[in-house]
Parts: structure tokens; sequence; C-alpha cells
């Protein structure tokens, strides 16, 4: 059995036929790793998570998840299939309370099934419990982030897909996310997520796929690229390539 | 006083009426964008609908019931599926325009293929009025009260406790959001064309026996709805609940106190003022939806 | 290209939709609303020159010549009414009948005028035979003939000293108020609250409640049939005790039908009902039901008699002749029992103003009842 | 600091949403024909930055001043008279128009009077300041269709060309490059650089493309969260351990 | 010979067809040419506020009814003809000039329903102020004028005259939608935003679009009263206003020709159809507003340039 559960094969995707984003766009995603995509902006990492996830339909090329082609499945097949998406900024319900936001991270499980998850779920994170029956848009920018995090989780997907989870939050708070998403990931979780905080995220993933154009840069392991003197030129100055020659 | 109470609730009564089809008209907003022109229509067709349920000899109940799924069937999940699904990516105004078309069709057919003339139809509640320290209030006005009242908190019980009503709040405040969990959009913004629809029905059941069915009657129907959804503000159902209602009381108050003769005038300064002043309406948010 | 085309074949249209000039039937045109807000009246003036024209051709036609009748739907809109009017003295109508509503008529009589074209009116506002024009002729009361005959019944009828006023704000119902409120000052009747609605209006509460907090003794109801029965439905509602009176629509067939119980009590005075005592218009209501399974309100029998006139008129001068037939109608008196389709005595002024027997009507258990013959004007 | 009056100087900028400091009393000036890139990552403020500048927020404090005059809180529609030229970040063209007269329609406003355009003729003298334009950026083939059929990059070409047809003294431009093929990007830059030393106008850079807007700009400043970390040369800037450390985490 | 003069000369040849050719049709059909012709003042006004300049709006029926009362009450007060018009588009453009307002603060479906407001308004006080307007009586027997001598009162010269002024107002209209007020208009529809940032007073120009479009309403009202004769509230309803819309978008917002197909569709064509004794042709005039409402919906979705686009895609068509 292959260790890649995702792979993306000469995917071109994009907004408009006029703007494409994704140019045959070749990467995969291994069982049980965190795996970083960053890249300058613009270079097409959220839009890897939203080909991946459905949003977007692929032009051309092909989105595989174990194997089979997922090109344009829907959302609520996707995530039957155990694929989770916590896409960038607030996605929460404001006027709706905690318990009902986690609640409808679970319309596509079963009814008896949800409140033995939502248990589950707040046990994870004490600080939602807390805050279960005030309305969403009044919990603090971490809280908000946890109860995304934790409504993807509802489903214990076998993939999580997470759009810069660290906009708005404090380094210590960023550093919590990261953790969590470490033990999921050890507890046999695959994590595809973007993230501009690339340092910390280096410390806390597998693998670092580097885009640039729509293409993938570099493929490296996070210690190996988190330990290059380069690194630094890779984001203030120059293409990924110039970084290193040996990449890919 | 006594003028006063009875102007209060007979045109509390109004208003409520006003704000069943104003009610559909914000929800269609949120949940799809949708700006439906043809909303005084959909109060029409199904009068006519339960017209001729009532000259087949059904029971007042019956006729309504049947209604309610012809309403269903073609004023929600038809209008959705031959006119808000294909023009829906053009925007807000080619639909807005379609929908204007749309509310010609409607009236036009029924004008040509039914009648151009007025038609009684039965009241649901019983003729008389209650007299309480010489306050005179019709049964008919407590009846379309006591029911306009259950449909709203019954609709807003729906919207709030069960989850399906929650997810239909959802896919109206993000949709996107409401995708990435997997709840089932479309489905959703069905629910809200069929609720649409329904609302329309009952709101034609409490209006057709003061005000006769006759093809035209969706103009000031459809006109009062849109302004008391935009008074009370586009993007709150409570919003279509106050605009209704206000309209109702004013338009009493004012062709009491002042003129009939600029009744008209009176929800219309207050609309041009809302508009004008607070857009968002009196109850609602500035609007984030990007156009 | 596609501009020029599109300009050409509408231009091409028009010719081709305008039928070639026919010999031998008599064309009479009617321009009547048949849709906007005096759909029920200009349905109903239709339908009765209709039955007279079918009643007229089965009996040999006018002058041993078929009679040809096309009607158009002047959308209750004046310039429409217009369009209508050139059309059909462009077409060569002999006569033409309607339109009934008084904004309508006071347009298209212009163009009547213009080609010497004889045209009977439904139209009731006082202002369309004081034009001098000489082409122009009534098919039921002004409201200045009306009027006074409904002040003397609120005076020695009902013996109001006050009187209030609901009437609607068209040319209609401002005509008549004007008029009843000329009428009552002449009685010596005062009038409380003068209450206006809109063409269209579809809540009394407010309008009702002004009536009820008046002190009159008495509401005069003037406004079209729907709102009628709108007024009437809201005045029961709020439970109004006080005598309700009205001119004409406020008891008609339609109002009745559409009010319900609501309308029960009511009185007004009618020039023309499908209900009086009349051997000549029971024949005509049974014809009428039996040929449109409805009850024709006074608009049918303006229609119907207006119809008959002409066949008269026609016979009587002999010839197919637009002015001669004007010149006939001066002064021109008409009995019913030669001419059964006029259905009661009738007599023209040099105006073109009529003068008939009238009514006095009550809404009775969803009927219209005659309770009264009033005579004629001229025979007092 | 320097000799030059300087053509824009921003003092001490602070625009807040509720708690949320967009910007955090931001200071700098640019001089006349220079070029001044603006380099930050996500939500440091940059099109706040620009957007309080260019009168479509109203800054909670500190002033903007352009020749020496103050043009704090001044609408788009004044500055643009004073001679300041912009750039959306996302595109903006007149997509019923053909490209010429989106190059026209962009400078016609800036002669005359308003009663004097309506008599003047239909292209108000500009023509063939368009057709220059329209040369430049290489535009001449698709030059009468509607700009709203061209493709992405092209109408990013006439967007460009846009802000400079009035010849201003000042054009801030919100990233360029973004959603431009790497093509583009490369002549992009050229025609920057040549329309700064025909023209001679300011430019005000905000671009996320390092490698463009280190070619580009002689003058870099880095924000972070609202406030200038680093300003300098772009070697400087890029070699800061602050700036670093803003990009990549600790 | 060039496209521009191709199309002038079949200009020419059109209103040379019209005018010589009305001679020979019926006097019902001169009276709905020369109708057909006043609503297009109107309606080419229309398009310019909503298809030139992208300001919603269904209030036009006001500016035709404001342009008609004035015409109205100035004609019978003994006011030339050649005095009334100037004074009529003057009042629509200052009134115009404040409708125009709202349009800075809201835009699309709000706006619709400010100008639809507004209609209302005007509607009611012309029905109400009787003192002025003669209430629901309306005023009648409005003159039709006399210029230098020349009288327009038969049908045959009112409709050349209201013909000729047509091609004048249409001819004016076309040059400034030439000039680079034009050019702001467009720039001010396609983005007004971006349009501001480029020096384009974005206020002024809006609210000019409002009231020239105002003021061609008004002039058509002039020609309204005069052609009709008579006058009263009832046309001036919003309904006109939509009715106007419509013809300006399903002929084509923001195209010249547009308003000419739409206004043919909506005033003419029924008209045409009215009264007609043929049974095919009676069967379309009872149904005609119901074909004409599904047509708009599927031109919407089909169609949403407006009929004169059709010829777009067939010169597309031809040449790929």
């Amino acid at each position: 059995m292959s260790d890649r559960i995702i792979e993306f094969d000469k995917v071109v995707a994009g907004y408009s036929p006029s703007l494409t984003i994704l140019n045959e766009t070749t990467l995969d995603a291994r069982r049980g790793e965190i795996t970083l995509l960053i890249g300058p902006n613009g270079a097409g990492k959220s839009t890897v998570l939203k080909t991946l996830f459905g949003i977007l339909v692929p032009r051309s090329g092909e989105v595989r998840f174990e194997g089979r082609v997922i090109n344009g499945r829907s959302q609520r097949d996707l995530l039957a299939d155990g694929i989770a998406f916590v896409p960038q900024g607030r996605n929460l319900f404001g006027t709706l309370s905690v318990r009902h936001n986690l609640e409808l991270g679970g319309v596509t499980l079963p009814r008896r099934d949800l409140p033995a998850r939502i248990e589950e779920v707040l046990d994870r994170f004490p600080r939602i419990r807390e805050r279960i029956d005030n309305q969403a848009s009044t919990l603090s920018g971490g809280e908000q982030k946890q109860l995304e995090v934790g409504r993807a989780l509802l489903l214990h997907p076998r993939v999580l897909l997470i759009d810069e989870p660290s906009i708005g939050l404090s380094p210590k708070l960023v550093a919590d996310v990261m953790a969590m998403l470490r033990g999921l990931a050890d507890a046999g979780t695959t994590v595809l997520m973007v993230e501009q905080n690339v340092r910390t995220a280096l410390k806390y993933s597998d693998r670092a796929l580097v885009l640039e154009m729509g293409r993938l840069a570099l493929d490296r392991p996070s210690s190996d690229l988190l330990a290059d003197p380069d690194l630094n030129r890779l984001f203030l100055g120059g293409h990924a390539a110039a970084a290193s020659g040996a990449a890919a | 006083m006594g003028d006063l109470v009875q102007l209060l609730v007979s045109g509390t009564a109004t208003g409520a009426i006003y704000a069943l089809a104003a009610l559909g008209f914000t929800l269609l907003w949120q949940a799809a964008g949708v700006i439906n022109f043809a909303q005084g229509e959909f109060v029409m067709l199904p009068a006519f609908a339960m017209l001729a349920g009532l000259a087949f000899g059904l029971p007042v109940w019956l006729a309504f019931l049947i209604a309610c799924v012809l309403a269903a069937i073609v004023l929600g999940a038809g209008f959705k599926q031959v006119v808000v699904d294909p023009l829906i990516r053009h925007g807000v105004i080619p639909l807005v325009i379609a929908t204007l078309g749309l509310a010609i069709a409607v009236k036009s057919t029924v004008r040509a293929g039914f009648s151009a003339e007025a038609h009684p139809l039965p009241s649901p509640f019983p003729t008389g009025q209650l007299s309480i320290a010489g306050i005179n209030v019709s049964y008919a006005d407590i009846g379309t009260l006591a029911l306009a009242g259950a449909i709203v908190i019954g609709l807003q019980a729906f919207l709030n406790r069960t989850v399906t009503g929650r997810a239909m709040q959802a896919v109206a405040q993000n949709t996107e959001s409401a995708r990435v969990l997997g709840i089932d959009v479309r489905r959703m913004v069905l629910y809200v064309f069929l609720i649409n629809a329904v609302l329309a029905v009952v709101a034609a059941l409490l209006i057709a026996p003061t005000y006769l069915a006759k093809f035209d009657m969706g103009d000031s129907i459809g006109l009062k709805a849109f302004f008391a959804a935009i008074i009370g503000g586009f993007n709150q159902t409570r919003g279509a609940l106050l605009g209704g209602v206000l309209i109702g009381v004013l338009e009493n108050l004012v062709g009491f106190y002042i003129s009939p003769a600029y009744k008209e005038g009176v929800a219309l300064v207050l609309f041009l003022g809302v508009i004008l002043l607070r857009p968002e309406g009196l109850l609602g948010k500035a609007e984030e939806r990007k156009v | 290209m596609n501009r020029i085309t599109t300009l050409f074949a509408a231009l091409g249209l028009a010719l081709a939709a305008a039928p070639a000039l026919a010999q031998a039937p008599i064309k009479i045109a009617g321009l009547v609303e048949l849709s906007g807000t005096g759909a029920t009246s200009g349905t109903n003036f239709d339908n009765g020159v209709k039955l007279a024209v079918k009643e007229i051709n089965a009996a040999g036609g006018i002058l041993g010549r078929r009679v040809e009748y096309t009607s158009g739907d002047t959308q209750s809109n004046p310039g429409v009414a217009k369009a209508l009017a050139q059309k059909a003295i462009d077409d060569g109508a002999y006569v033409v009948m309607g339109p009934v509503f008084s904004g309508s008529i006071l347009v298209s009589m212009e163009e009547t005028r213009r080609a010497e074209v004889p045209n009977f009116t439904g139209g009731e506002a006082a202002a369309i035979t004081q034009k001098g024009n000489p082409y122009i002729f009534r098919t039921s009361f002004t409201q200045s003939s009306a009027m006074p005959k409904v002040a003397r019944y609120i005076k020695n009828g009902i013996k109001a000293k006050t009187v209030d006023i609901m009437w609607v704000n068209n040319d209609f119902g401002k005509g008549g108020r004007d008029m009843i409120m000329k009428s009552l000052e002449a009685e010596g009747i005062k009038v409380g609250v003068d209450i206006s609605t809109d063409p269209g209006q579809v809540d009394f509460s407010a309008a009702v409640l002004r009536a009820k907090q008046s002190n009159g003794d008495a509401l005069f109801v003037y406004t079209n049939e729907e709102e009628s029965a709108r007024a009437l439905r809201e005045l029961r509602k709020q439970g109004y005790a006080k005598p309700i009176v009205g001119e004409t629509v406020l008891t008609s067939q339609k109002v009745i039908e559409l009010a319900g119980e609501a309308a029960n009590g009511a009185v007004a005075h009618v020039g023309l009902t499908a209900d009086a005592p009349l051997p000549t218009v029971r024949a005509f209501d049974e014809k009428f039901q039996r040929e449109y399974r409805s009850k024709s309100d006074h608009n049918g029998l303006k229609g119907y008699s207006g119809m008959y006139v002409v066949k008269a008129i026609t016979e009587r001068i002999g010839k197919v002749d637009g002015k001669a037939f004007a010149a006939a109608m001066k002064g021109a008196k008409i009995s019913a029992k030669d001419h059964p389709g006029v259905l009661m005595d009738v007599t023209f002024d040099q105006n073109g103003d009529l003068d008939r027997e009238s009514f006095l009507t009550k809404a009775v258990n969803g009927k219209q009842v005659v309770v009264e013959t009033l005579p004629p004007l001229g025979a007092k | 600091m320097t000799a030059t009056p300087s053509l824009l100087d921003v003092k001490d900028i602070r625009k807040a949403y509720g708690a949320i400091r967009a910007v955090d009393g931001v200071s700098f000036s640019v001089r006349p024909g220079e070029i001044v890139g603006v380099i930050g990552p996500n939500g440091s403020g940059k099109t706040t930055l620009f957007n309080s500048i260019l009168g479509q927020i109203r800054p909670t404090s500190g002033s903007v001043e352009f020749s020496g005059e103050d043009i704090t809180g001044m609408s788009p529609l004044e500055l643009a008279r004073r001679g300041i030229g912009r750039t959306f970040q996302t595109l903006q063209v007149f997509g019923g128009l053909s490209v010429r007269d989106n190059l026209i329609a962009a400078a016609q406003e800036f002669s005359g009077t308003m009663p004097g355009r309506l008599f003047a003729k239909p292209d108000a003298g500009l023509g063939q300041r368009a057709d220059e334009m329209i040369e430049l950026f290489r535009l001449k083939h698709v030059a009468h269709l509607p700009a709203g059929s061209l493709s992405y990059g092209q109408q990013k070409l006439i967007d460009i060309a846009m802000a400079f047809m009035a010849a201003p003294r000042l054009v801030l431009l919100d990233e360029p490059c973004a959603g431009v093929n790497p093509g583009l990007v490369d002549q992009l830059r050229e025609l920057l650089v040549q329309l700064n030393r025909t023209q001679g106008g300011s430019f005000v850079v905000i671009e996320h493309n390092m490698g463009f807007i280190m070619r580009l700009c002689p003058h870099v400043i880095c924000m972070v969260e609202g406030k200038v970390l680093a300003e300098g040369k772009p070697a400087a800037v890029q070699s800061n351990p602050a700036v670093l450390e803003a990009y990549l985490g600790n | 010979m060039s496209a521009p003069a191709r199309r002038a000369a079949m200009l020419v040849a059109i209103v040379a067809a019209l005018a010589i050719g009305a001679a020979f049709l019926k006097r019902s059909d001169v009276y709905l040419l020369t109708l057909t012709m006043v609503y297009l003042m109107a309606t080419f006004g229309l398009n310019l506020t909503v298809g030139y300049a992208g300001q919603m709006s269904l209030g036009q029926a006001a500016f035709f009814g404001i342009g008609a009362y004035v015409a109205a009450i100035a004609l019978k007060a003994g006011v030339p003809f050649l005095a009334v018009m100037p004074i009529a588009a003057v009042a629509c453009f200052v009134i115009g000039l404040a409708l125009g307002f709202p349009a800075l603060r809201v835009q699309h479906h709000y706006l619709a329903f400010a100008t639809l407001g507004f209609n209302v308004l005007v509607y009611l006080i012309l029905r109400n102020e009787e003192q002025v307007t003669g209430g629901t009586y309306g005023i009648s027997a409005i003159p039709r004028p006399t210029i230098l001598g020349v009288s327009f009162e038969g049908h045959l010269a009112y409709f050349h005259f209201t013909l000729a002024s047509l091609v004048a107002l249409g001819a004016l209209l076309w040059w400034l939608l030439r000039s680079p007020w034009g050019r702001a208009f467009a720039a001010l529809r396609d983005n007004p935003i971006r349009a501001e940032s480029l020096g384009v007073n974005i206020t002024a120009y809006t609210l000019l679009a409002f009231a020239i479009g105002a003021a061609c309403a008004g002039v058509g009202g002039v020609y309204y009263a005069s052609l009709v004769e008579f006058i009263e509230p009832g046309p001036f309803h919003f309904s006109t206003s939509l009715m106007m819309l419509l013809a300006v978008i399903i002929g084509g917002s923001g195209r010249f020709y547009g308003p000419v197909v739409g206004t043919i569709i909506i005033i003419l064509l029924p008209e045409l159809l009215r009264g007609s004794s043929h049974e095919a042709l009676k069967f379309m005039q009872k149904w005609y507003l119901v074909f004409f409402g599904l047509a708009v919906v599927a031109l919407m979705v089909w169609l949403p340039g407006g009929i004169v686009s059709l010829a777009d895609r067939f010169r597309r068509r031809s040449t790929s």
C-alpha cells in the first residue's frame, strides 16, 4: 500500500478561464504526516487545498485520494471519505451558539453518534466547554480557531486540510495549535497545512512543499529546510530554485 | 383611546399579513441572494388556487392544503429551478428584471386565462366582533393575528431549534463555510424557497377574504412586502416583522389622524428615509455580502 | 439591417392588421374597459351591447343589414381610449359604444366628434354633456341628475341631518362627491366627515373608523365595485350600525356578490337595475344570465339599452347616416312599448342627457331588491 | 535628512478598527522620482495604509502631505486632481469600454472643465497619448476590443497603463504582479522602470513578489503588524533579522 | 461605403420612409406611431441613465408626467410650445438632479426601490394636488403647437413634428454619448471606484445621468400631453416606469438603438394587435403580456444584452 494518501498529478486549476493558479501542479502528501505548503502569496497554496476539497474543479490533471480520482467530488462525499477542511479566516456562524456551531460540523454524521463525538471534542478543548452556550461571535480569536478545528475533528477525519491556522493568534496560541496538530498526526491523522509562519510550522511538520507560480519548486523534509541557511533568501528574494539547486 | 387601540389592532393585523410576504422575501435574499419582484404574484396565485379548490366543492382547509402543495411545487421548487438557478450567477439585477417579467406573465395569465374580475374568498374565521370595554375587535383581526403570529413563532422555532433550521441559518450567514462542513447547501436553499411559497399561501388565505382575489392584487401586496423588508432590515427576519407591522399601523394612523389621501405616501416617506439614512434597515446590519 | 427590418415589419403589421372595408354590415365599435380599474364596469357594458347585437342580428338586423360589433380594451387608460376611438373611426364605425369611465370618454369623444360619429357612453360625469358636443349621448343618468334624488331620499327616507361621505379619489368618485355635496346642501343636510379613499384601496379600517367616530346620521358611499365591497365588509367588521346609502354601484350585483352578507341593508338609488320590476327588464335579466352565467349590473343594461336606441333611431331616420342620427337624437322619445330593447321609456335632450324612471334599491339577503320606483325628473 | 524636499510625507498614520490596530504609527517619505517598495506579511496593514493615504478610508490619526500640502482625508477625486494615481489589488478596468477608451477615460478628466469636455473632440485630444501607451504596453492588436473580453494579464496591463495615462506625479501600485504570469512580471518591471525614467513620477509599490520588488525598488519599507519594522536598501532589509523573523516565525 | 456612413444612410432612409409613408397610413396608425415616438423620447433618456451610466431607475414615468403636466398647464396658459419645451426639460433636469442623490448612497435594487418610491410620491401629488393638477379629472383640451404660424394641429403634421423632434433629440444624445461625457458615464457604470481615482467626478456624473435622462422624459411628456390632448395621473403610475425599464433592457441597455426595439415591442406591437379581427392576432392580443413576461425571463437567461445584441452575435458568428 502506497504511503501517498493524497496525490496531485499535473493539476491545472484557477478561478476563471483567464486566471490560472495551479499550473500542472504535481505533489503528494503521506499518511500520518504533517505536510506543510509554503511559498509566496499567489503561489497557489490555498488553491491546492480548495481543489483538493472540491471547491475548485481542476481543468485538467488528476487529484487522487488513496489512489482513487476525486476530481470535482462534492464536499459531502469527501467528508464521508474522511477528508475535512478548515479554511482560512473566520468560518463560524456568529449568531449561533458554540454548541450549535459544533453540531453543524456533524451534519453528515448519524444523529445518535453526535452527542458522544461532541463530548470527545469538548474533552480535548476545555476552553470551548466553558463557553458552550455563548454566541460564537463572542469567542476570542484563539477560541474561534479551536472551535473550528474541533468542529472538523468531530468527523474523525483521516485527512485534515487546514489553511493558515495561525492568522490572528498570539505566538503562544500558534504553538498550541501546532502542538495539537502534531498530536493528531502522531495519532494517525494526515495533516495538509498552509502556513505563513514558516519557522514555527517547519518545527512541527514532517515535510515541506514549496510552491511557486503554481508549481512545486521544492520538496524537502522540514527539519532539513529549517536548518538550511538559504531559507532566508528563499523567502526574501529570488527564486526557490536559487535557494537549493539540489531540490527535487 | 378606543380608536387608537382599534387602529393599532387592525393595523397590526394588516401588517402581520405584509410581514408574512416580507418574511419570505428576506429569507430568499439571505439564503439565495434573490430579490423577488414577483412576490405579490406569489400571494395572488395561491388565492386563485384556493378559489379553484372551493369551486370544486372542497372545504377551505383542504383547498388551503392543496394550495400549499401546489405552491411548494410551482412557486418553490419550480421557481428556483426554472428562473433562479439559471440566472443567479448573472447577479442581482438580471434576476430582478426576470422576476419583473415573471410577475407580468403570471398576472396576465390569470387575467387572460381565468378572469379579470375580483372574487370573494370565504374567511377562515367567523364574522362578528369582540367588544371589550368599548373597544371592538373583529374575530377576523384576532384570527389573522393569531395565525400570522403562530406561523412566525413556528418559523422562528424551526430556524433556531432544529438542526435543519440552524443549517439554513448557517447557509444564509456564510455559504462557503456551510458547504465545507458538508451542509447540503442546495437543499437548504430549496427549503427556503418552499417556506417562501407556503408563507405566500398563508398570506393569501388571510388577505383574500377582505381584499378579494384579483389578478392584480399582488401589486399592492408585493410593494408593501418590499417596503416592509427594507424598512425593517433586509438581512433580518425580525426586520420583516417590524417593517410589516410598522407599515400596517402607520397607514392606519395616518389615514385616520392626518389624511387618507397621502396614506400610501407615509409608508413611502418612511421607506425613503430608511433607504437614505440607514440603508441596512432599522434592525439590519450593514450588508456583508459582496455584490 | 435588423433595425430596419424590425421597423418595417411593424409597419407592415399595422397595414395587415386593418381589416378591409366591408360594405354590407353596419359597423359598431366598442371602446370598453376590459382591464384595469374599470374592468368590471367595462365588461358588463360590453356584454350588454353584445347581447343586444346578437338579438338584433337574429331578428334581421337594422334596416335589413347585419350589425358587426367589435370591441377593444381601453385598459381604463384614456390614452389608449383615444387610440381606439381613432381606430374605430378608421375602420368606418357607424356608432361608437363606450367607454364607461368618464376620464376616457372625455378624451375619446373628441375623436368621434371630429369624425362626426355618434358616441354612446356609460360615463356619468356631468362634464361629458356640458361641452356642447352634438355627437355624445348617455346611456344612463348623470351624477347631476341622480344625486338630487339620493339627497332627497336621505332627507325624506332616512331623515338624516348630517351625512358622512366616503368616496373614491378618481374622476368618477370625485364627480359624485362634488355633486352630492351640492345636492345635500340644497336639501339643507350637513356633511360630517369627508373621507377620500384610493382607487384599488384594500384596507378600509381607518376610513371606516373615521365614519364611526363621526356623529353623522348616515354614510354615503361612492366608490367602485371592489372598493365598495371592501368598505361594506369593513363597515360590517367594525359593527357600523347607521344607514349606508349609495348611488347605483353600492347595491350592484357585483358588490353584493363580493361583499356577501356585509352588503345587507345597504340602500342605493339606481338608474337602471336588472331587478327592476318591469317585464322588459325581467326578460333582459333572464337572457343575460343565460348568455353569461352571471347577473348584469347597471352597466350591462346601459350597453344593452344603448344598442337598442341605436336601432330605434336608425330605423326612424331610415338610413345609416351618423349626422342624421345625431340630429334625430335631439329631443328623441323612445317608448319601451314600441322598442322593448330600450327597457324603459326614455327621452334625450339637446345635450345628449337622458331621462327616465329610476329605482331605489336595497341589498337583502344577497340580492338587490327594488323598494321604490322614482319618476323621471322631467315628469315632476 | 535629505536636501531634496520630499513629494509625499506620511506622518504617524494610525488606523484602528475597534481594538485592532491595522496601521499603528507609520511614517515615511517619498522623494520626486523615487520608487519605494512596501513589503510585509499578510495582514501587516499595507493595504490599509494605502487606503488611508488615498482617501478610501479616514485614518484615526496622523497626516499625509503631498508637495507640502496637507491631503489627509481628501477624497480620491481631490487626490487624483492633485496628480496622485493608483492601481488596485484586484483588477479594475472599465469592462464595457475598448482598451483605447479605457486609456482615454483615465486621463480625460484632468484637462479643461466638465462643460468644456462636453463640447470637446470625442477623444478629448488624448488619442495620440493613448496610442503611445498602447504601443508601449504592446496592446495594439486588442486596442479596439472591450477591455472586459481580454485575458487577465492583458487587463492587468491596461489597469497599470491607465494609472500612468495622465502622467501623475505619484503613483501607488497595490500588488501589480498579483495573478500575472512570470513572463509578464519581467516585462512589467521593465515598463515601470521606463515610465519612471520618461515621465519622472514617483512610485510606491506594494508587492509580495520579492524578486520583483528587490530589483525594482532602490528603497524598501517592511511593515509588520501595522508598524514599520525596517527601512532602507533592499539588501539591508532582506538581511534584517527582525524582517526574517516576521516572515518565517521564530 | 464605410460602416458609419452606411449606418447614417440607413437611418436617413428609415426616417424618410416613415415621414413619407405616414401619409398612406390610417389616422389611428399615425397616432400609434406618434405615441411610440413620444415614449421613445423617454426611453432614450432612460437608456442613458440605466444603460450608459449604470444607474437603476424605476422613476422615469414620474418625469414623463412632470413634463406632461408642466406642458399642459403652460400650454393652456398660452405659453408658446417652443418655450414650454425648455421649461419642462429644465424642470425635469432639476428634479432629476434631486433624484440622483439617493444614487450616491445606495445602488442596484435599493436604488430601484428608491426611485420607485419617488414615482409613487409624484403620482400621489398629481392625484391629490387638485388646484394645480386637476386631480383625477386631469387636464383636458391641451392644445397642439403652432410654431411660426405653422399649425401642427393635424395628426399628420403633429406626427412629422414629433418625428423631427425625436430625430433631433436622438442626434443630441448621440453627440453627447460620443463626447468625453459618454465615456465618463460608462466609466461610472463599469467601475465607479476606479473612475473616481482617475479624476472622474462621480457625484456630478451620477446626478447628471439622472438629470439628463429625466429631461428627455420631460420632453417626451410635453409631446405626450399635446398628442393626447388630455392628461390625468394614470399613465404616470410607476407601472409605466417599469415598462419603460423593461423596454430599455429587452431592447438592449447601453446600446443606442436598444430602446427603439424595446419601445416598439412594448408600445406599438400590443396596440397593433388590439382591436384586430384576425383570429390568430386576437389570440395574441389576449396573451400578449403573458408571452412578453415570459420572453423577458427567457431573455435574461439567454440574451442578457437585449435584442439588439443579437446583431452582434450574428456578426461574430459570420466573422468567425
